[in-house]
């Protein structure tokens, strides 16, 4: 078999088998539309119903105030367009941060050309919003703050709690866009003070195509996807009954093991971060070193560009990733890594690698040796290393 | 959409094996074009003999996996040419030579053909001579200065 | 075993087992995000790719004109609010016709609220919409006709191509809403002028979280989920790879047997028509009699209403519904039969089934003696009936 | 959402097998309420003795299976009882009875109310008594009427 080490957890994840067993049933036997009025779906209800609470407890939220939808780009776009919709004759200013996934930034700049008005928070360079920069960007007209949990590029966590005290602090409703740090960092809307959340069923060992957006009881926002009265009147479209199955089955698992994975991911993190930064040169580590998520990795490489870094790695087996999958067909560098301060060259330069539960100590021990021979090998192709050797070289002389 | 699902197996063997990196000393001519800021630089070395003819072609290259096999397929197609032929290696005629190259990344093979029309420049200026068809290459990479001001590392 | 017919084929299908097969390995071992650059996920983009070609073959598009979608309803919202945005300054009309989903119909409603207005055609009493009328709706500001394939619970099978014709002589873009036909009827997005068209992989005997919107190649739509660069940049969210390969093997597998299938289900569909107007006193087909889904049968029973009789076939293991299963919580009676003309307390009484390939005669067999048995007895219990029974007694001694 | 998930299983043993359905001879009292057009029609007779005590009570009912369970509870309420006590057999006594109906159904308990009061009523008329605290029920089924213009079948 060929030789293949997984470290782009954060783009997505492994189906886990336990979660593939709870969905297989829904697909050819309990098949039924939960919908419909027969025990053949009331049956399947019933089991969704249950699948709901589990997810709304992994959070402290009950279970109808958690809407399914098709993933985390579609909760993002509901909770934003939603509540500009809705709150349009309050006001019409959106705060959010510069660093946010594209399925926010894109959705504003969508919000911008209606007419509304977003303030796009800068962060320092450890990726962190400032929440007394935030307080400052309110205005009367505000309407929504959203500030993601954690950064999906750089793994940054930010201060949620005090962002959701603020906005509440000001009546404001808060959204967060928990995509990758739900699963993997305890998570309470009420301590938090959390309005409305996104989460997406393929970042935490669930399926694709399903996800959810929480919404505390009472907030106002319009319907996104019109039609039939699944999701209680708020969403249309027919109940994706297994991969809310798998998706709540994700969740347990994620919720029951969640101490014991942070530990081993965070420990062999840990030593992936060290053994780069001590036997690499001219690497560097992007987002905070300890407010970070226990998967997350993300380097520069001077005088290196990531794509030709990802194609040598994946000739080793080793799968990461520069940015997010997202834009991979893209060739503009990560707008997060120019928000924390890097200059084009080198967020062009970025790779990161996300861990698993499954990732073991000879996985990062291989990735290292494997990144210490590419590195070498494309600085002695690189025009830029060719001249900074020259200076250093000329420094020496003078 | 994956890039490397997308790369020609010309592509690929030109970025797994490329062939003629390298610096040189004392080059007839030399050119870097391409910046930082766009995630492309190329150099390329020329060794021009008497009779004007590309003996030997050397290249550097930071950038992605298409900069890296346009490059080295460019040094291949100048090698023993004239530098009036050199001059007709267009980034067309690397884009064939590679099998192609998926949309977005053709602005590599462009970035191929100037690199060869800047070490072609500098060598004729060397030589106080004048190509006929070269026009002066646009050197664009300034902001690389930026690079040196990374911090944190 | 309980003994169970499934007749409720309109409201969400099984999922095949071949379908299932394919769709397997795409969860727990080629996860991949296809958008990634390694070879790992450039696999599955591969293989998606051929998928989508396999889809786009079916209703002579071409792949690159797919688009796919969480289902039907995301389908029909985004090519709504789509156009609706991207011709904003051209004009503010639509069209489309009473008997539409509801994913369409509330859709509009919102769109008037928005500021357009929308012209909601009648329907004749077999619910087909009428062209000429169709094309006298048609004013300078129409940027939109929608009119839908076959209707989901009657059945009818609409003009589409003379539909697309007037759209087409008059520049308008066209969209249908082909959940129910696709995969049941042949359909040619060319020969039939169609510039958009909406399907849902669980009404094929696909998965259900998948669902596509053709759109024809340089057709002005918005985008709908704003976010990362997938579907040719535009729809967000990360590729639904298990679905995507699932609703591929379902549309060939459908496209395969259509003609073997539609025979088979033709021939039972009317069985059932045939015994039941003849069987049951004061019963009515509602729908087209030629121009119908080969599945689709719906019936009315005078003096009976219709979630009585649905729970005591449910008790009988057979499952059918009223109206469509996405507002089985709503009290309305249907706004498909009160549109092709029926009174309030009929269209209560109506009963859908619609069948599959699965189907067999004694599954037909038994629905008829079990539905004579549960209306003599709903009958009996009915005060409407004792009235009408009186009335008749009344006039015959008269 | 499934409605029949949603019912009790006294409101599912109801309506499988409810009490009291039919017709009666020369009722006490008999009355009529809801319409078609809403989807519940709940008949109710009733044979009341000199006593003034509900002897025997029937009903026919068109409508969901709430609104068959709640008639049919509603008849085995009243039974039994003064005119004066089945007055007060109220919505919520049936909805108890029944341990509970969706919240969308509860206005099939209002209906199954409304149809004691409309057969008292009627009992009261025959009789010429006043019953005190009930009024006159608001009979609105004439819609029906449109029923038997149904076409096409
Ligand atoms: C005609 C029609 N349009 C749209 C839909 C919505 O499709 P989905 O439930 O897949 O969102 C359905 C089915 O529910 C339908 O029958
Ligand atoms: C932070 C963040 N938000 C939103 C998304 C979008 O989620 P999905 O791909 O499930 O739509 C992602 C992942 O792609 C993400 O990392």
């Amino acid at each position: 078999m060929e030789k293949r080490i997984y470290l782009d957890n954060a783009a997505t994840t492994r189906v886990l088998p336990e979660v593939f067993e709870t969905m297989k049933p829904f697909f050819t036997e309990e098949y039924g539309n939960p919908s419909s009025a027969y025990e053949f779906s009331g049956r399947v209800a019933n089991r969704i119903a249950d699948a709901t609470e589990e997810i709304a407890k992994f959070i402290n939220a009950k279970a109808k105030e958690i809407y399914f939808t098709s993933g985390g780009s579609e909760s993002d776009n509901w909770a934003l367009k939603g509540v500009a919709d809705a709150l349009r004759s309050k006001g019409n200013h959106i705060i959010t941060s510069k660093i946010e996934h594209h399925a926010i930034l894109h959705t504003c700049e969508y919000l911008e050309k209606q007419g509304y008005e977003v303030t796009y928070l800068d962060v320092d360079e450890n990726g962190l919003v400032d929440p007394v920069a935030l307080e400052k960007a309110i205005r009367p007209e505000t309407i929504l703050i959203s500030i993601m949990f954690a950064n999906n590029e750089i793994g940054t966590i930010e201060p949620i709690a005090e962002i959701g005290e603020i906005a509440h602090k000001h009546g404001i409703y808060f959204h967060t866009d928990a995509v990758q740090a739900f699963g993997h960092v305890p998570i309470d809307v009420e301590a938090m003070h959390i309005d409305m959340l996104s989460a997406s069923g393929h970042k935490v060992n669930g399926p694709k195509g399903i996800g959810l957006l929480y919404i505390r009881t009472g907030t106002k926002i319009s319907n996104f996807i019109h039609g039939g009265a699944q999701e209680r009147g708020r969403r249309a479209g027919t109940t994706n009954a297994p991969g809310i199955m798998g998706f709540s089955k994700a969740v347990s698992i994620a919720s029951e093991r969640m101490n014991e994975r942070t530990a081993h991911e965070t420990k062999l993190r840990d030593r992936l971060i060290e053994r780069v930064l001590s036997e690499i040169p001219h690497s560097r580590l992007n987002g905070h070193r300890e407010k970070r998520l226990s998967n997350n990795t993300n380097f520069c490489f001077r005088f290196i560009e990531g794509e030709s870094l990802l194609i040598l790695l994946d000739k080793k087996g080793i799968c990461a990733s520069s940015g997010s999958a997202c834009t991979s067909g893209a060739l503009d560098p990560s707008h997060v890594l120019l928000a924390i301060g890097l200059p084009h060259e080198i967020a062009h330069g970025s790779v990161r690698f996300t861990l698993s539960e499954e990732t073991t100590e000879e996985d990062i021990d291989y990735t290292v040796e494997s990144l210490k021979q590419i590195v070498e090998r494309l600085r002695s192709m690189s025009p830029l290393y060719e001249d900074f050797v020259k200076k250093e070289k000329l420094s020496k002389v003078n | 959409m994956s890039q490397v699902t997308e790369y020609s197996e010309k592509v690929m063997d030109h970025f797994m094996n490329p062939r003629n990196v390298g610096e040189m000393e004392n080059p007839s001519g030399v050119g870097t074009v391409g910046n930082a800021k766009c995630g492309d630089i190329m150099r390329m070395y020329l060794d021009i003999d008497e009779n004007r003819v590309v003996r030997e072609a050397k290249f550097k290259t930071f950038g992605c996996g298409a900069a890296v096999a346009t490059s080295s397929m460019a040094t291949e197609l100048v090698k023993g040419k004239t530098v009036q032929e050199a001059l007709e290696v267009t980034n067309k005629a690397v884009m064939e030579a590679l099998d192609g190259l998926p949309p977005v990344k053709i602005h590599c093979s462009l970035l191929a053909e100037e690199a060869i029309h800047a070490a072609l420049w500098d060598y004729a200026k060397k030589n106080d001579i004048v190509i006929e068809g070269l026009k002066e290459p646009v050197n664009d990479i300034d902001e690389t200065e930026e690079f040196y001001k990374m911090q944190g590392e």
